[in-house]
């Protein structure tokens, strides 16, 4: 086993069960907690896969911006454990989603096990570098990115419109 | 850049635009000036209509293949375009009841216009990831407009939620179709798909087509993935309900149509089956859904999922023969658009700021109060139930039509046969409007409503709509097997003289 | 079959047109409010019958005239005409009807001018007079119609007269009844008629000559008959289909077994009516028909045969009903029951001759019992109880006199119309050589041999019945001591000129009518037989040389049948004024026979029980609760309903929780995946 | 052996379906939101891996156009939230249902 | 001149006038007045075409076409030929009848009801006159909107259940229809490469007999459930009962003609062979309507339920005599469907003056009229008498000609089916005159009954021209039975043994084998007919 395996399944083995506790964590800050945990390991994955920018990115969008906007908002709203865990109304759709959730699970999963497919051992020069990634993001995909920035302009107005209070005067 | 083809994405480009022109309006005159904004938006809609108009025959690839303008992608345009222009129409008067902030509002309609213009002409997936989640956050937003109404932000939170779990479902999709070929451009996949004999990835391009008909499923509202469209639909401004109701549902279907027919030719035994199967599922647990509802808006949610299921059939007839079903999807959304928003409008006619009025039993006998507006709501809604001479008809007509021809005969039979089911919820509005006597006094004020210089915008709606909704019944010429000719004629004068 | 020549003679259709013009005039007056004065509209009617009269009385001249048999023909439009099919307005006399419509015409307009005095002062008397008008025109069409289609178009024109006049006064709802009653048993009568229609078409357009004029189906009969089809894997002949399809039609005119049912209640309507209608003209259509399509009878003696048992049968029952009624119109009409089934069972001997005469006879002396009765009933405040009668004879002389002249004259006394007629019947029956049992019949030969002596001594026993009942009535009404109560008694008195004039002129036609048939063995040359013989096919114009043969048994069973009648009568004087305690005596001997008898049977009963109400509780039980609304319509609802809790149950499902609808789609997924996967 | 391709597909998979469970079964609308983000991940991840399989950047900016899409629709989400704890004072996704039927 | 679109539209025009000024106080004085214009005016220019009309040809006269919707194929095309002239007039003479007939039943909303009487008028002579299959089925179903609102605003307690059940029972026959229009349009597409909806072109389109029966049965469902024939009727009763007395006329009248009048144009000759192997079954059905119909209709209390059922037996004739394949029956059918109208329209009429004097249709309700409304009694009666078929009255002649054409008929067993449809020539007597003698005859048993008042002049007025026209059709025939001619023989020529296989393809050699089968099991003497038609063809 390479060392790169070793990382592989390690990283892999934190961010799942991370990913786990995120999903079982009575406390919602708890859960915010392990999710930043599990992307830190994705991070680790993302190197392995020679995506060095993506890893640098994920830790600071996704660590660094949403988390931190999550666990704001937890401590805003002060619900971390307001949600109680008995006493479900809706138990029935629950435990059926669990189910389904597993046969989803194993039928995804018997669609990818077979048949091992290896990764390519040579790369084009530069994969994975801010400056490939650069060069795409203002080649092909211009016009995507450009409708990055109105996307974001348009959440910011949505979340401004939604949680500014005076958005609405009279009822 | 020579390929960049600007001009292919004018319209999108002038709705874009007009949102930031709205957004700077309220920045220096100030977040009420209502009449402005509307303005602004019904100008860039119809810019935008103007725009997609003068390129009406052009096809152009533009910016490296991420976008295509082709008729399809014209009429889709021209479509969201309209849908634009009437949400904008249908809005003032209930913004102002309820006091909306209009500059964002309208911002926001127009973002989500233009998300939608770049899903329908997107051709890559990417670009059509990024703008479906444009028009998505808009859309969710716009939902939740009425943040002290439970009922609205409780929708939004739910489309939130189920939007975003749909994405990821999508998103794994397109992962999985990216690595199947190895590239996001449709195109590419498309000449990768016609050429056959792949590799392993052969596998992945399945999975992906499954995981992508999922995320689609939910966005246009296929049964089982529907269940949020009713409360969502319920809870929305009515405004935003008719303007998502067929713009959304329009730009997504176009999406389905680029995808699916297009681009996934070569994967067509593994969709078509589930794709009948949804359509099935759709028409008929549409159809039967809304015939326990007494909540018009409700009623008009599960009948757009209902009416989703017929497209759906359309969209597994272009597997078959992609040009005559392109063609009747194209119509049926054209035709939908004004019918359904007609029915809107004409519920937001009738709201004052007492009482909404959108249960059936609040429609009881409105035929002797109001009798022009219960002939217009009775015209949409046997425009929806398919009935002639209206353009709902021609619509299903062409429709089926093409699913016949497509040799989806059962299926034809059980759609046009849930359509009689349809027809008994659609019947029952009529009921009330001319059957009915009236169980409350019925007050004047939705007349008065109705005279407020910004009621005008709404009575054009309605009326624009009403006839339109005859009149693609009784011309409807497809110029290009899509638009009546005398648009046609009228873009050929427009080229002629720029 | 000989050719008749034929002659165009469009007046012809004057002759039903006169009194429809009469309807129209007094019918139309009383549509619109102003009913004409009594007078007036007695005297349209009248004399636009008298006009009818007289044109007929031309025809029937020109026709008696020609040596040959003739055609008088008169043609109009084109009725009816599609595909292979068509129908022109076509009226034909010949000597068939030549003398239907004199018996029709004279005997009608006699009733015409009796009805003009015993319908005085009844608010509906435009009505009425139009109503009688209306039915001399469809009587008129009927008897005149050279095709099937058009003789229809009488015979059911007769039936709505008839329905209407039972029912005249419709305000006493049993009246209405009887009327509707009359309609529909003629209804199922007119089934077969419409059907055995269809099948002389179909034979005569099998035999290459589609067509319904009776001419063109008598001149290609020999073609007809042996068409032949399977039903229901047995082949039959057309011809015997038809014959016996056109039977149950004639049955239901003539009042034959089973379908007599209706007319016994039609006396409901006014008495003129019962004698017109029911006693002299239209229920003799039946006979008429059967005359009239002697030829296909004539080709199927089968049917021949079972016409003459029908008849016989008939003629005994109703005889034996009548013999205890006790309304005097119930027992004149069983009684005409019983003579048409003398008639047919003539006409069904194979001699429809014999058959016609005696409805010609008839004619005359039924009309005057009936007018005779309504002339009682006049005079007794409309009862008809014979057993609150008696003794009238001081009080109303010429009425005494004349129904006792047309009693003598059913009852067959020697001299007399009745006696002629019916022994011309009777002597036919005996020597028929028609009459055959079918071989599928076991002991059909002995049988064929044994028929006729059994149908003659029914007919005897039936005519002996017919003189006992008739002379009892007679001398209930007439003789003896007045049982009128007091209120109604010194009203009693006779009737006015015009109705005893008629009944005296009726009277008299009782004794004479039967002198054109006088047989050979009495010296005279039945010229009446041979007459009408060249146009009913003369079926025993061949035996002419066997007559003077036969001369002698003809003789004999002629005083056998005048003993009969003599000795009916006889008995009836010897139980009702000799010793008038016996028929109580023998009722209460043979009580349940009477009564039996006194409820007829008791087959109104027995179809009450049997169709009529099963009918309509299944109609209503099965047919429409259950099966109409239960289970058609029930399937329709239930798609209905079962659509909505369909949908009320998923949208139960729809239950608000994001968990769930986030479920559904994974649901969704997985199936999709499944799909995928497992394919 | 090595890890490969079908490695990370795996791993991503696993992840995406933790993901669904958290939809499924949770019923606070923050953690709800934050298995979705799991669920992204596990889509990035595969992203990536394929981007490795193909040699191809492409992937890479997929999943940095998911990473914005991801960030605007937690602002957006949260915002929502917000309004919905304003009017209820809770974040329970049983208590939502005043929609349904 | 466009003669047909302008008897076609007129009456909508005239809606539309009606529901643009007939507002306010005197709105609805001049909604009648309009109503009653614009279609006496509809119905004197329908005159015009019966004059104009050329009985010696099947094709069709005063035709209209212009391309409509060129790319699909679709024309608006317009054209009378035998089957339909009278049907035309049949409604355009209705019309106004049914007009005055509402003055006084209908007080609410008076402008909205003459302009859906109007609009409706539109809709039926659509579909009688459309050569299109798709401008014919757009008419079709248009249709349904006006006498939906007519059930359901105007008519009685349970009218909204009647209304919808209407609707959708009729939408679901006919969206099957649409459904096989459409297959039909590319089955003709397939064979001669031009997409047509245009009747005469896909008369010469020969198809398979498999799809033939499929396209045949999704035809003959659409216009049984209209006709109604036994067992989908049961939408009829609902319907009638629940109507206004103008509804049920109109529906009565000539809606329901509507569906044996889209058998023998659209659904027989379109596909002869499907047609020669189910007719049998057809007839059956209706012989089991015309025996059922006539038994239901005796126990019903309710006088226009009964009428209802009565219409069910009745039309059962009309369908037999279509299946019989022989002009007596057909032409008879035809003219049934004419005397249908007329008597059972007259019926209603009269059935709406009792109602709208004692608001009730209960049959117990009533008795001893005649006395009281001597006139009124007369019309019933005679009414009556032209729905039992009494020779004399076009009842008759249609029956007669119904019975005898499909007594000797070609096709097997047909005589029982005569026979046992001649049955109910027994059973409507039953119950028709049932019906008079508990409504009109006997003493009177309520006592709001004595002082009815007798037929109105406006009653008077409208009842007459049926009347006359009941005793003129039963008398003189001849001019009406002469328009059919040409058409039905031409209907007929298209169902000889060649010509029926002549509509199937050359490669359809299972199909051609088993209609030869059926085809001779027809009587062998049939042939007769059948080749000398041949012959004639050739």
């Amino acid at each position: 086993m390479t060392g790169s395996a070793l990382l592989f399944y390690v990283f892999g083995a934190l961010a799942l069960a991370s990913a786990v506790l995120v999903v079982t964590g009575k406390n919602a800050i708890a859960s915010a907690v392990y999710l930043v945990v599990a992307f830190f390991n994705l991070a680790g994955l993302y190197v392995l896969l020679e995506a060095h920018f993506l890893a640098a990115s994920q830790i600071l969008v996704y660590a660094g911006a949403i988390t931190v906007l999550i666990l704001f908002v937890i401590m805003l709203l002060d619900v971390s454990q307001l949600v109680r865990l008995q006493g479900s109304r809706n138990a029935i759709a629950r435990s059926l989603g669990i189910v389904l959730a597993g046969l989803f699970a194993i039928l995804l999963a018997s669609q990818l096990a077979p048949g091992e497919v290896g990764f390519p051992e040579k790369l084009p020069e530069g994969f994975g570098t801010v400056e490939s990634i650069g060069d795409l993001l203002f080649d092909r995909y211009l016009l995507a990115f450009e409708l990055v920035s109105v996307l974001l302009l348009a959440a910011i107005v949505a979340a401004v419109a939604i949680a500014h209070r005076e958005g609405e005067s009279t009822p | 850049m020579n390929d960049l083809h600007l001009f292919a994405i004018y319209p999108q480009i002038t709705l874009g635009l007009g949102a930031l022109l709205v957004l700077g309006e309220g920045l220096v005159f100030g977040k009420n000036r209502h009449g402005l904004f509307l303005i602004t938006t019904l100008v860039a809609a119809t810019f935008s209509l103007a725009f997609t108009i003068l390129s009406w025959k052009t096809t152009a690839n533009a910016f490296a293949g991420a976008v295509i303008l082709d008729p399809t992608v014209s009429a889709l345009l021209a479509i969201v375009s309209v849908c634009t222009l009437l949400g904008a129409l249908c809005s003032p008067a209930y913004a102002n009841r309820h006091g909306f902030e209009p500059a964002n509002y309208y911002t926001l309609l127009l973002f989500s216009a233009c998300g939608m213009a770049f899903l329908v002409s997107s051709n890559d997936l990417a670009m059509a990831f990024v703008s479906l989640e444009t028009l998505s956050v808009c859309v969710y937003a716009l939902t939740g407009y009425r943040t002290r109404q439970d009922a609205s932000t409780e929708g939004a939170v739910k489309y939130f939620l189920l939007g975003a779990f749909a994405t990821g479902f999508l998103l794994y999709g397109i992962s999985f179709l990216y690595g199947a070929t190895g590239s996001t451009n449709f195109s590419e996949i498309a000449t990768r798909f016609a050429a056959g004999n792949m590799g392993p990835e052969s596998k992945f391009a399945v999975i992906g087509v499954g995981l992508l008909l999922v995320g689609l499923s939910f966005k246009v509202g296929a049964v089982p993935f529907h269940m949020w469209v009713p409360d969502v639909y319920q809870g929305a401004p009515t405004p935003i309900t008719a303007f998502m109701s067929v713009a959304v549902k329009a730009s997504a279907f176009g999406f389905l149509v680029r995808l699916l027919p297009h681009t996934l030719m070569g994967l067509s035994d593994s969709w078509v089956p589930i794709l009948s199967a949804l359509a099935l599922l759709t028409m008929i647990g549409g159809n039967l859904l809304a015939l326990a509802q007494r909540n018009l808006k409700r009623l008009l949610a599960y009948s757009s999922v209902a009416h989703a299921g017929y497209l759906l059939l359309g969209v597994a007839s272009a597997s078959k023969l992609p040009d005559q079903a392109d063609a009747a999807i194209l119509y049926y959304l054209l035709v939908y658009s004004f019918m359904n928003v007609g029915a809107f409008a004409v519920l937001l006619t009738l709201n004052s700021p007492a009482r909404e009025r959108n249960n059936l039993s609040d429609l009881a006998g409105l035929s002797e109060s109001h009798p022009l507006l219960a002939a217009l709501l009775s015209l949409f809604m046997l425009a929806l139930a398919g009935i002639p001479p209206t353009g709902g008809f021609t619509a299903k007509f062409y429709l089926f039509g093409a699913a016949l021809r497509a040799g989806y005969t059962t299926l034809a039979v059980l759609g046009i046969l849930s359509s009689v089911i349809g027809a008994f919820y659609y019947l029952r509005v009529v009921v009330a409007l001319y059957m009915e006597s009236p169980t409350r006094p019925v007050s004047n004020d939705p007349a008065a409503s109705a005279m407020a210089p910004r009621g005008l915008a709404l009575a054009f709606a309605v009326l624009l709509c009403a006839v339109l909704s005859v009149e693609l019944g009784l011309q409807s010429l497809p110029g290009l097997g899509i638009f009546p000719s005398y648009l046609e004629g009228l873009t050929d004068f427009l080229v002629a003289t720029r | 079959m000989h050719e008749a020549s034929q002659i165009q003679a469009q007046w012809l259709l004057l002759l039903p047109l006169l009194p429809l013009i009469g309807f129209a005039v007094n019918g139309g007056a009383v549509l619109l409010g102003r009913s004409l004065p009594e007078k007036r509209a007695a005297a349209i009617a009248c004399s636009l019958v008298l006009g009818s009269a007289l044109l007929a009385t031309a025809a029937f001249l020109r026709v008696l005239g020609a040596d040959e048999p003739i055609h008088l023909v008169a043609d109009g439009w084109h009725w009816i005409a599609a595909g292979r099919l068509d129908l022109p307005i076509l009226l034909v006399v010949d000597r068939l009807s030549g003398l239907f419509i004199m018996v029709i015409c004279w005997i009608g307009l006699l009733i015409h001018i009796y009805s003009a005095g015993y319908m005085h002062g009844d608010p509906g008397f435009g009505r009425f007079f139009a109503y009688l008008n209306l039915f001399m025109f469809s009587m008129l069409v009927l008897v005149l119609g050279g095709s099937l289609p058009i003789l229809f178009v009488g015979w059911e024109g007769v039936g709505l007269c008839s329905y209407l006049l039972i029912g005249f006064w419709y305000e006493h709802l049993p009246n209405a009844q009887a009327g509707k009653k009359a309609f529909v048993v003629n209804r199922i009568g007119d089934f077969g008629f419409l059907l055995g229609m269809f099948v002389l078409f179909w034979a005569a357009w099998k035999a290459g000559a589609p067509s319904l004029e009776i001419q063109s189906l008598s001149q290609f009969i020999d073609e007809i008959s042996v068409q032949s089809v399977t039903l229901l894997g047995v082949p039959v002949r057309l011809p015997t289909l038809a014959a016996f399809l056109l039977f149950i039609g004639a049955c239901g005119k003539s009042a034959q077994i089973p379908l007599y049912v209706w007319l016994p209640d039609a006396m409901a309507g006014p008495t003129p009516v019962s004698a017109l209608i029911h006693a002299a003209t239209m229920v003799t259509a039946g006979v008429y028909l059967t005359a009239r399509l002697h030829f296909v009878y004539a080709a199927s003696p089968v049917v021949m045969t079972i016409v003459a048992c029908v008849g016989a049968a008939t003629a005994l029952m109703a005889a034996t009903i009548a013999l205890v009624q006790n309304d005097i119109k119930k027992v004149l009409a069983y009684s005409t029951v019983s003579q048409l089934g003398f008639m047919f069972l003539g006409v069904g001997a194979g001699a429809p001759a014999a058959g016609v005469f005696h409805v010609y006879t008839h004619a005359f002396f039924k009309a005057c019992l009936f007018l005779g009765s309504g002339s009682v009933m006049h005079a007794l405040a409309n009862n008809t109880d014979v057993r609150i009668m008696g003794g009238l004879r001081k009080k109303m002389p010429h009425t005494w006199l004349t129904f006792g002249i047309a009693t003598i004259a059913i009852a067959g006394v020697p001299g007399f119309s009745g006696f002629f007629s019916k022994d011309e019947i009777l002597w036919k029956v005996w020597s028929s050589h028609t009459l055959f049992v079918p071989p599928i019949v076991p002991g059909h030969e002995a049988l064929t041999h044994l028929l006729p002596p059994l149908l003659w001594s029914v007919a005897c026993v039936a005519a002996f019945c017919t003189a006992f009942y008739m002379g009892r009535v007679f001398l209930l009404t007439f003789h003896g001591k007045s049982r009128t109560p007091h209120d109604i008694e010194h009203h009693i008195h006779e009737s006015p000129a015009s109705m005893t004039g008629v009944l005296w002129t009726l009277a008299i036609g009782s004794i004479l009518a039967g002198y054109v048939g006088v047989p050979h063995f009495l010296g005279g040359h039945n010229r009446i037989e041979g007459w009408l013989g060249a146009v009913l096919g003369a079926v025993h114009g061949e035996e002419s040389a066997t007559i003077v043969h036969e001369g002698s048994a003809e003789a004999l069973l002629a005083g056998l049948s005048s003993l009969i009648g003599i000795g009916g009568l006889a008995l009836a004087w010897f139980f009702y004024i000799a010793k008038p305690e016996i028929p109580g005596k023998i009722a209460g001997a043979f009580q349940s026979t009477y009564r039996v008898l006194s409820n007829k049977y008791y087959v109104d009963e027995f179809y009450e029980a049997v169709f009529v109400t099963p009918v309509r509780k299944f109609s209503e039980a099965a047919l429409w609760k259950v099966a109409d609304v239960q289970l058609i319509d029930g399937l329709v609802r239930g798609a209905g309903r079962a659509s909505q809790a369909v949908g009320r149950a998923f949208a139960r499902i729809e239950n608000g929780f994001a968990s769930s609808y986030a479920a559904a789609m994974l649901l969704g997924a997985v199936l999709v995946a499944g799909y995928l996967a497992l394919r | 052996m090595s890890v490969g391709l079908h490695h990370y597909l795996l791993l991503s998979a696993l992840l995406f379906v933790v993901g669904t469970v958290g939809v499924i079964t949770r019923r606070n609308a923050i953690v709800v939101l934050m298995s979705i983000e799991l669920m992204l991940n596990g889509v990035n991840l595969s992203l990536a891996a394929f981007s490795r399989y193909w040699g191809d950047g492409s992937g890479h900016a997929l999943v940095i156009f998911s990473i914005a899409v991801a960030a605007a629709e937690a602002a957006v989400g949260l915002a929502l939230l917000i309004a919905v704890f304003r009017n209820r004072q809770s974040v329970d996704l049983e208590d939502l249902n005043l929609l349904k039927g | 001149m466009p003669v047909l679109s302008i008897i076609l539209f007129l009456p909508s025009v005239t809606a539309v006038a009606i529901l643009l000024f007939g507002r306010g106080e005197s709105g609805a004085s001049i909604a009648r007045a309009l109503a009653l214009l614009g279609s006496a005016a509809a119905f004197l220019l329908s005159l015009t075409l019966w004059a104009g009309f050329d009985a010696a040809t099947a094709q069709m006269q005063f035709a209209e076409a212009f391309r409509w919707l060129p790319s699909w194929g679709i024309s608006y095309r317009l054209g009378v030929d035998g089957m339909s002239l009278l049907y035309v007039i049949l409604t355009t003479f209705l019309t106004p009848i049914v007009v005055l007939a509402g003055f006084s039943a209908v007080e609410r909303r008076v402008p909205l009801y003459m302009a859906s009487l109007l609009f409706l008028e539109t809709g039926m002579l659509g579909a009688f006159l459309a050569t299109d299959l798709v401008l014919f089925y757009i008419f079709w179903e248009a249709m349904l909107i006006p006498m939906y609102l007519l059930i359901g605003v105007w008519g009685g307690e349970r009218r909204i259940y009647a209304a919808v059940k209407f609707f959708l029972y009729t939408m679901a026959g006919s969206v099957l229809m649409l459904l096989a229009i459409v297959a039909l349009a590319y089955l003709h597409y397939e064979s001669s490469g031009e997409i047509s909806f245009n009747l005469a072109h896909l008369l010469r389109t020969s198809i398979a007999y498999e799809n033939q029966r499929w396209l045949f049965g999704a035809f003959a469902f659409a216009f049984a459930i209209k006709v109604p024939l036994f067992p989908l009727h049961t939408w009829l009763p609902d319907a009638h009962v629940e109507a206004p007395t103008g509804g049920s006329v109109i529906l009565a009248g000539v809606l329901l003609k509507l569906g044996t009048y889209g058998l023998v144009r659209f659904a027989f000759p379109l596909f002869p062979a499907a047609a020669v192997t189910f007719a049998p079954w057809l007839s059956l059905l209706a012989v089991i309507g015309v025996i059922y119909g006539a038994l239901v209709a005796l126990v019903q209390p309710d006088i226009k339920k009964l009428v209802a059922y009565s219409s069910v037996s009745h039309l059962g004739f009309c369908v037999l005599g279509i299946c019989a394949f022989t002009p007596e029956a057909l032409e008879g059918a035809l003219y049934q469907g004419l005397n249908h109208g007329l008597s059972t329209g007259a019926l209603f009429l009269l059935v709406g003056v009792l109602y709208e004097r004692r608001h009730t249709r209960e049959i117990a309700q009533f008795g001893g009229l005649a006395k009281v409304i001597p006139l009124y009694a007369a019309a019933l009666v005679a009414v009556s008498l032209s729905s039992i078929a009494l020779p004399g009255t076009n009842g008759f002649v249609g029956e007669f000609l119904i019975l005898l054409g499909t007594f000797t008929g070609n096709v097997p067993k047909t005589t029982y089916m005569a026979a046992g449809a001649a049955l109910g020539v027994i059973l409507g007597a039953v119950y028709m005159l049932w019906t008079v003698q508990r409504v009109l005859f006997g003493p009177v048993t309520h006592a709001v009954n004595e002082k009815l008042p007798d037929l109105t002049k406006r009653e008077q007025f409208y009842l007459a021209p049926v009347l006359v026209l009941i005793f003129i059709m039963g008398v003189v025939p001849g001019p009406f039975l002469k328009t059919f001619k040409a058409s039905t023989k031409e209907f007929l020529d298209r169902f000889s043994k060649t010509a029926v296989l002549a509509s199937l393809p050359e490669a359809d050699a299972s199909g051609r084998a088993q209609v030869s089968q059926i085809l001779s099991k027809w009587k062998e003497d049939s042939r007769s007919e059948v080749a000398s038609a041949d012959s004639a063809s050739k």
